[in-house]
């Protein structure tokens, strides 16, 4: 096997972006859409830190940090509001969601 | 001025190097007896399941057996029914406040370590307001949290 | 040893992320996808980012997750319950999408000699003289001295969403 | 009148704290801990250490005999009458000499008993007794139905001095009255 | 060799595997499955509803909404037993009413259908009598108390609780020949005397207790902080409404009544001892709690003053058509064999009447109605439980409150369900 | 019948079970089991008292390891009826026994569990064996603690004596297999 | 042969040694500890306690383990079988992990991380989804709320805890736990003189530095731990078993076992932080010629401290009454929080004051 550089992080990178995707386009359930998400922030912090090691230095590993971080912050607006948003409709599908827009 | 960093206070002599902190090795390899540990507790876990599920007395199947315990009669509802939103904003709140936490931690290690030797530590004040701002916010957002009476459970959401 | 937890931790990942999006029962999603950030903190060792790897572990699997986990609970989003997939269009539009984003990332990677070539450990040392040490201490030192002011949003940004999850979730505010 | 209400005390600061009372708290139970203050332990070991049971004790029921080891009991079903839940049930037997008949059958179910004692109390022959024995258990409900040769096989084995082994003997003050009369009724 | 009962048994395991349902239907009773609420299910199996009540719980997350309670799991017929078996036959049932304090219910319907005709006791029995129940009441409150701590968490006060009932169970044994079965009395009078060196023990047992409940139960409970907590304020019965559901007992003086039996109507002599009813201020659980506790101290009072001014005399009224004969009498008379032959099977002779007596029992006011038509056996026996009475204001106090205070609650209430269901 | 002390009574080691020689297998999972009996108590009615008694201080059951009273059938191997079991209870009764896992044992404890007693009345179910089969009767009413601890250390004999190792699902996985 | 005994001499051989050590002993750590438990609770309530199995009863919990071995393995129908399976999986795995980074001994230790404490709150971290996770899939009531209130409470006193040992770290400026444990060990530095000495080493000891922070992190421990007087979760007498109702046989073994191996782990870190470890003043290094004797020697002592804490936490437990559930919640939310929050700012004031004068 070649030894694994940066390109293959990136790869994983990219692969771990396209499942957050998938889920978040599939999936009608706002919480794992939502979970899709968080996998997507993830593969953008591997990312990160991956290029951190490329480059020599700690930025990505502080950037992480503070992304992790924002996630947790909006995670939690957004599951608020999903409550919220549950106990307006009894439901929390995201075409619910939309027919609140119009 | 003592020899030692003199800012850790009543007294720190740095420690030994630890037999197994790998000088030059990568995080990996610091990690890997947890990676073991890790490893070990699984396959005890699954382990022991699958034995009490081998040795285990074979038991008839009994329709009672497939309900949930409800002091012995039948049950009355379904058992997942909604919850106090309470419950949940215990928990939005526990990740808000950890995450702070966390930051605390690594300001911990800098506040206590400012080694000159280390190149580029922030100074013991700046650190100080840092976390002077910090705690403040902290504090506020706890005090918002208690004055919205998010945490009196005998009142309902 | 780096390898090893490269395709250890990527397949982990990678598995737990995929079942996390299929699972139609959401209880089962968030096990699927806590195992995928223990999976990624793995990663993250691999690359000497060791206390990064802690505080995956720590706030996503330990926190956030927990958080998912208790919304599920909430809502009563059992199996018989919402979460499916059930827009066979967005299902194949989701795979286009998906894969024609990770297909070009990862074209770009291979591509790109920089991160080939110049991507292994030797390549790295060679060039930047040593190979990082994500330690907590040296973060800690960037983060204190550097990135203060992030540090700080971050603290407004979480007490601002301390105000607005409990702006929002309670009724009677 | 004398109705007074209960005191209650506000808590201290410390007291508030949890921690002196807890503490305090652990100081009692460190005490027993220890056996201090008249703490001691007081567990019986029991299969091989057993209560001293009290004279009165009610233990199973039990028939006895008298010295001449003939069955006092009379089946005058007093007992069998006034047993709460019935657990005795008897046969009378036919009349036999010159003490009245003895009981052909006579069975308690152990299960049934509830050790009231009114059979003791009620039987104008004292030929029933509360015994000491209570260590009795049974796999099938048939084998906790003594009968009468049982009974009186406990009522040897665990008649106490005081109750059962030394009863009014009724017929031998009988036999002496009537000797003091001049009658023989011994023949 | 198998009774037919062991048979069945295999039968049934193998036809009866799942029970046919038999709960009230919620929905018919006004519980609507679309409010979100959930139906929680307490008893009769559950460590905390002191054997066999149940209770329904409608509950809108962790506050109760609606409750109730299932009461008749512990139904024996016993009134009905009364009216089969006569007064004598009775007592080894009242046994089994409060059966944390049997020897009060025996002096309860011994003393009501002594009321009934209008027997009056010896001296000697009274003042028997009187010890007897103290003692139970300390029993009772032991393990009300004992009990309460180990719904709260305190395990060891249990168990310290329970070693000193295990004295009074000794006594109880030395006394009357059970441990907590008594069926001591009798229809005037006593069964027995008590033994040689009985009350000098007691006395001594009865010193030191007030000292040792310090110990043991109060210096771990009264004020501890999470003890108080868990009770201050919880399960409030103001003074109208427990008048109005008719509590008796410390849960009625809890609530600030005063109103005690032994003071309001005195019965057995109780008029004679001095000692104190402690009624609580707020009506909540730890009033009641305080109240038992302070109760179980004034009863060492009144047995201490009873044990020294113990008169000697009969233990029973002199009279054949109530009372067995001595036994060596029995034994050589013959007019006395037959006096012991009609008391047993007619039952004691009482006169014709109607006669309510009610007796302050620990957990209240047990009563008994009898209505006497002269022969051994009433011709009806209502008795009025304070359990049952006590249990009755469950709706009103588990109202609105938590999942969590429902344990204190029903502790602080402290029923037996033996006398609630009968 | 009649000799010794009552309790004793011998099981059949022997002649009945064809001789059988128990195992190692069976005496490690005999010695486990009957070592560690845990109650489900079905506390009804006064015996509770008597049950509770059995736990506490002075007679100390925790001394045969059978102290942990688990509410939870599942958890349980020993379920003790202490009380007057009344046909409205019998219900509740047999749904907890059936919940215990298997192997489980019963102990009628007092005279209203094991025959309904002083309670021959109409809403009192005459013993619990009708609905539940029932490994040890103890008479009494109450019975002493001793009388309970008593027939643990019977209920103990007996769990030694049986054949353990037929009943794992090891021994019987073919035949699941077979069935299945 | 050669290679296999070289292989142990590797960092990954001797860490599979050190795992597999650990990993049988704190097994057999908490069967003694299960004993210890009924016993104390035994002699405290005037009892014997279980005596009959073994010498003084201590085989007891072995023949509590191997009944539920061999007791039948229900798994119901109504339970969603892979969370309900995977639950108490959960719950033993955490405090067996964490138990890798706490050091034992001088250099002894299965994992030296250098981000020591918080690894450890990582891993402990995951053990709430074995208690949501076994209440949600048990699909029972009592089950579900007890499991629902059991995670909330751990969460709720994690903050503590981390908040409680930040304290520690603030002094010992790395959170490696090896550090804090030498750092504990040389005597205090007083005005630029490091005194050393039986009092001065003792008074090293962080919980002369930190006892506030140690109180608040002990507190916070027990409720971690689920002891009491925080046992709601499983004792709340109104919730039957709490969120292990519906397990049986090995599954609910492993919830016990998980939960005293947390009392372990937990133990071993306060030792740790606030007890000086593997240090006895100075008389940890008695047997300094013999290495092999050496680390015997301060396992004995770190072993003895941790037992010392279990005893005072059992000790605690048959004390208390138990907390009702806001209480619970108002206590760490309202009251723990807020003082540990004050104790921080209290340290960082009089560090921070301290390296002045210094200076
Ligand atoms: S003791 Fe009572 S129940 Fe037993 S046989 Fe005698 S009268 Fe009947
Ligand atoms: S035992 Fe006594 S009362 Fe019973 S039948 Fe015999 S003589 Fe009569
Ligand atoms: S046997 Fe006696 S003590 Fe036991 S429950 Fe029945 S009546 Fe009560």
């Amino acid at each position: 096997m070649p030894p694994v550089t940066t390109a293959h992080y990136v790869m994983l990178s990219a692969i771990l972006m396209g499942v957050g995707l998938f889920g978040v386009v599939t999936r009608k359930n706002a919480v794992i859409v939502l979970m899709g998400l968080e996998l997507m922030l993830n593969a953008a912090n591997l990312a990160f830190v991956a290029f951190a090691r490329h480059h020599g230095n700690l930025q990505g590993h502080v950037f992480t940090f503070i992304v992790i971080a924002v996630a947790a912050a909006e995670a939690a607006v957004a599951l608020s509001i999903m409550i919220a948003l549950y106990r307006l409709k009894g439901s929390i599908t995201l075409d619910d969601a939309q027919e609140l827009k119009g | 001025m003592p020899a030692i960093p003199a800012a850790i206070p009543f007294g720190a002599l740095p420690g030994a190097p630890p037999l197994l902190a790998a000088g030059g090795a990568g995080a990996i390899d610091d990690y890997l007896p947890v990676l073991i540990m890790l490893g070990f507790g699984v396959v005890f876990a699954v382990g022991s399941l699958t034995i009490s599920w081998l040795l285990g007395e074979k038991g008839r199947k009994l329709r009672a057996k497939d309900t949930p315990y409800e002091c012995g009669m039948p049950i009355q509802s379904h058992a997942h029914e909604r919850f106090g939103v309470k419950f949940y904003l215990v928990a939005v709140l526990f990740i808000l406040f950890d995450v702070e936490i966390v930051f605390m931690y690594p300001w911990a290690v800098s506040w206590g370590h400012p080694d000159p030797n280390r190149g580029g530590a922030p100074a013991m004040g700046l650190l100080l307001a840092e976390v002077a701002v910090f705690v403040a916010i902290l504090v506020a957002g706890w005090w918002y949290v208690v004055k919205k009476g998010v945490l009196e459970w005998h009142k309902e959401d | 040893m780096d390898d090893a937890s490269f395709w250890l931790g990527g397949l982990t990942a990678v598995t737990g992320g995929l079942m996390a999006v299929t699972r139609r029962n959401a209880v089962a999603s968030v096990m699927w996808l806590v195992g995928a950030f223990l999976g990624m903190s793995v990663l993250f060792l691999g690359m000497d980012a060791g206390f990064i790897g802690v505080i995956q572990v720590l706030v996503y699997a330990g926190a956030i997750m927990v958080l998912f986990l208790f919304v599920i609970m909430l809502l009563k989003l059992t199996p018989a319950g919402l979460a499916r997939v059930d827009r066979p269009k967005m299902t194949i539009a989701g795979i286009l999408a998906a894969g024609a984003l990770t297909a070009i990332l990862c074209a770009v990677a291979v591509a790109s000699p920089a991160w080939t070539r110049d991507g292994t450990d030797a390549a790295i040392r060679a060039r930047t003289g040593t190979l990082v040490q994500g330690r907590t201490a040296a973060v800690a030192d960037r983060l204190f001295s550097d990135h203060l002011l992030p540090f700080e949003i971050t603290s407004v940004l979480l007490l601002a969403a301390i105000v607005g999850s409990v702006a929002l979730t309670k009724r009677k505010v | 009148m004398a109705y007074v209400k209960v005191k209650r005390r506000k808590l201290t600061f410390a007291e508030r704290t949890y921690v002196a009372p807890i503490a305090k708290g652990m100081v009692t139970t460190l005490k027993h801990m220890l056996q201090l203050g008249g703490t001691e332990r007081v567990t019986m070991e029991y299969p091989e250490q057993k209560w001293k049971l009290p004279d009165r004790y009610r233990g199973a029921p039990v028939l006895v005999k008298d010295a001449a080891g003939r069955e006092k009991c009379v089946s005058c079903s007093m007992c069998e009458y006034v047993c709460p839940p019935r657990a005795i049930s008897i046969i009378p037997g036919e009349i036999d000499g010159p003490v009245e008949k003895a009981p052909k059958v006579f069975d308690i179910d152990m299960l049934r008993c509830i050790f009231c004692g009114y059979c003791e109390e009620v039987c104008p022959e004292e030929a029933i007794f509360m015994s000491e024995e209570y260590e009795l258990c049974g796999q099938t409900r048939a084998e906790m139905v003594f009968p009468k040769d049982k009974l009186y096989a406990m009522g040897e084995k665990f008649g106490r001095d005081g109750r059962t082994k030394d009863p009014v003997k009724k017929y031998d003050r009988l036999v002496s009255e009537a000797a003091a009369q001049g009658l023989d009724l011994t023949k | 060799m198998t009774p037919p009962e062991s048979a069945a048994a295999e039968n049934v395991l193998e036809t009866r595997t799942a029970p046919v349902a038999a709960t009230p239907d919620m929905v018919s009773r006004g519980f609507d499955p679309a409010s979100g609420h959930m139906l929680l299910n307490m008893g009769p199996s559950h460590p905390s509803t002191h054997g066999v009540l149940r209770i329904l719980l409608e509950m809108d997350g962790e506050k109760i909404v609606r409750c109730e309670p299932d009461v008749g799991y512990l139904h024996r017929g016993m009134e009905k037993v009364a009216e089969v078996y006569g007064y004598n036959k009775f007592i080894p049932y009242t046994d089994r009413f409060d059966y944390l304090a049997p020897i009060s219910n025996n002096v309860a319907v011994a003393t009501a259908a002594e009321k009934v005709c209008g027997i009056e006791l010896p001296p000697r029995a009274k003042a028997l009598r009187v010890i007897a129940s103290e003692l139970g009441r300390i029993s009772a409150h032991l393990l009300g108390v004992g009990a309460f701590a180990m719904d709260i968490g305190a395990m060891s006060v249990f168990l310290y609780c329970f070693r000193e009932r295990e004295s009074i169970y000794n006594y109880m044994e030395a006394l009357t020949g059970a441990r907590f079965t008594v069926s001591w009395t009798r229809v005037g009078g006593l069964s027995r005397d008590v033994p040689p060196g009985w009350l000098d023990s007691v006395k001594r047992f009865v010193d030191g207790l007030p000292k040792r409940v310090e110990r043991d139960i109060e210096e771990l409970l009264t004020t501890n902080p999470i003890w108080v907590d868990r009770l201050s304020g919880v399960g409030v019965i103001p003074k109208d409404v427990a008048v109005g559901y008719g509590l008796t007992g410390p849960a009625l003086r809890g609530s600030g009544v005063e109103w005690d039996l032994r003071k309001e109507s005195p019965y057995l002599g109780y008029e004679q001892y001095d000692f104190d009813v402690p009624v609580g201020e707020h009506g909540d659980a730890y009033d009641r709690y305080l109240v038992r506790v302070e109760e179980l101290k004034q009863s060492c009072r009144i047995i201490l003053q009873a044990i020294a001014k113990l008169p000697d005399g009969p233990i029973d009224v002199q009279d054949h058509k109530l009372r067995l004969p001595q036994k060596r009498s029995v034994l050589t008379s013959m007019e006395e064999l037959i006096h012991q032959f009609m008391v047993v099977s007619e039952g004691p002779e009482l006169a014709t009447g109607e006669r309510y007596f009610g007796a302050e029992n620990p957990k209240g006011e047990l009563g008994f109605y009898v209505a006497s038509d002269g022969t051994g056996k009433p011709r009806r026996m209502r008795v009025r439980g304070p359990s049952f009475t006590n249990l009755s204001c469950l709706p009103y106090v588990l109202k609105d409150a938590m999942l969590a205070d429902v344990v204190a609650i029903l502790a602080s209430l402290d029923f037996v369900m033996g006398e609630c269901d009968r | 019948m009649a000799q010794g002390r009552l309790a004793t009574v011998s099981w059949g080691e022997s002649e009945e079970d064809g001789g059988a020689v128990l195992t190692t297998v069976d005496s490690l999972v005999n010695w486990a089991r009957k070592n560690s009996l845990w109650p489900l108590p079905m506390g009804l009615s006064c015996c509770a008292i008597e049950f509770m008694a059995a736990a506490t201080s002075r007679f100390d059951m925790a001394r045969f390891g059978a102290e942990v009273a688990r509410f939870s059938p599942k958890q349980a191997d020993v379920m003790i009826v202490a009380g007057t079991m009344t046909y409205k209870m019998g219900e509740a009764v047999r749904r907890l026994y059936d919940q215990m896992a298997e192997p489980k044992w019963v102990i009628a404890m007092g005279a209203c569990a094991s025959t309904a007693g002083m309670f021959r009345t109409y809403p009192v179910m005459q013993g619990i064996d009708h609905i539940v089969p029932v490994d040890f009767y103890v008479p009494g009413c109450p019975p002493r603690p001793e009388m309970l601890i008593n027939t643990l250390i019977q209920l103990q004999k007996k769990v030694a004596s049986e054949r353990a190792h037929k009943g794992l699902r090891v021994a019987n996985l073919k035949a699941e297999k077979a069935t299945a | 042969m050669d290679a296999v005994m070289n292989w142990f001499g590797t960092p990954v051989g001797s860490a599979v040694v050190k795992v597999l050590v650990v990993g049988n002993v704190v097994p057999l750590l908490v069967s003694f500890l299960v004993w210890l438990e009924r016993r104390v609770a035994a002699w405290i309530q005037d009892r014997t306690g279980p005596n009959r199995v073994g010498p003084f009863g201590l085989l007891q919990s072995f023949a509590d383990l191997l009944k539920f071995i061999f007791k039948e393995d229900v798994l119901p129908g109504h339970v969603n079988k892979p969370m309900y399976l995977l639950a108490p999986a959960l719950a033993v795995i955490p405090p067996l992990v964490a138990l890798a980074v706490i050091p034992f001994a001088d250099r002894m230790m299965i994992a030296d991380l250098d981000t020591g404490v918080l690894a450890v709150f990582a891993f402990s971290s995951i053990g709430v989804y074995a208690l949501a996770l076994g209440g949600w899939a048990s699909n029972s009531k009592y089950a579900l709320i007890g499991g629902v209130r059991a995670s909330a409470q751990l969460i709720s006193y994690e903050l503590v805890l981390g908040l409680a040992a930040l304290g520690v770290f603030m002094i010992t400026g790395s959170l490696r736990l090896h550090d804090v444990v030498t750092d504990q060990a040389n005597g205090l530095l007083i005005d630029g003189t490091l005194r050393d000495g039986f009092l001065p080493k003792f008074f090293d000891w962080n919980i002369w530095k930190q006892p506030l922070g140690a109180l608040l992190f002990f507190i916070a421990a027990l409720a971690e731990t689920n002891r009491a007087p925080f046992d709601l979760p499983e004792a709340e007498s109104e919730l039957a078993a709490g969120y292990h109702t519906e397990y049986s046989s090995m599954k609910f073994a492993l919830f016990f076992l998980g939960e005293y191996a947390a009392m372990v782990a937990i133990s071993g870190l306060f030792t740790t932080l606030y007890l000086g470890g593997w240090t006895l003043f100075g008389a940890e290094n008695l047997f300094a010629g013999t290495p092999a004797l050496q680390t015997a020697w301060q396992i004995a002592i770190f072993t003895g401290k941790v037992v010392f804490l279990l005893f005072t936490i059992i000790w605690i437990r048959w004390t208390v009454p138990r907390f009702r559930y806001d209480q619970l919640m108002d206590l760490g939310w309202k009251r723990m929080l807020p003082i540990s929050i004050g104790w921080l700012v209290f340290t960082a004031l009089a560090t921070w004051a301290y390296a002045q004068h210094v200076r």
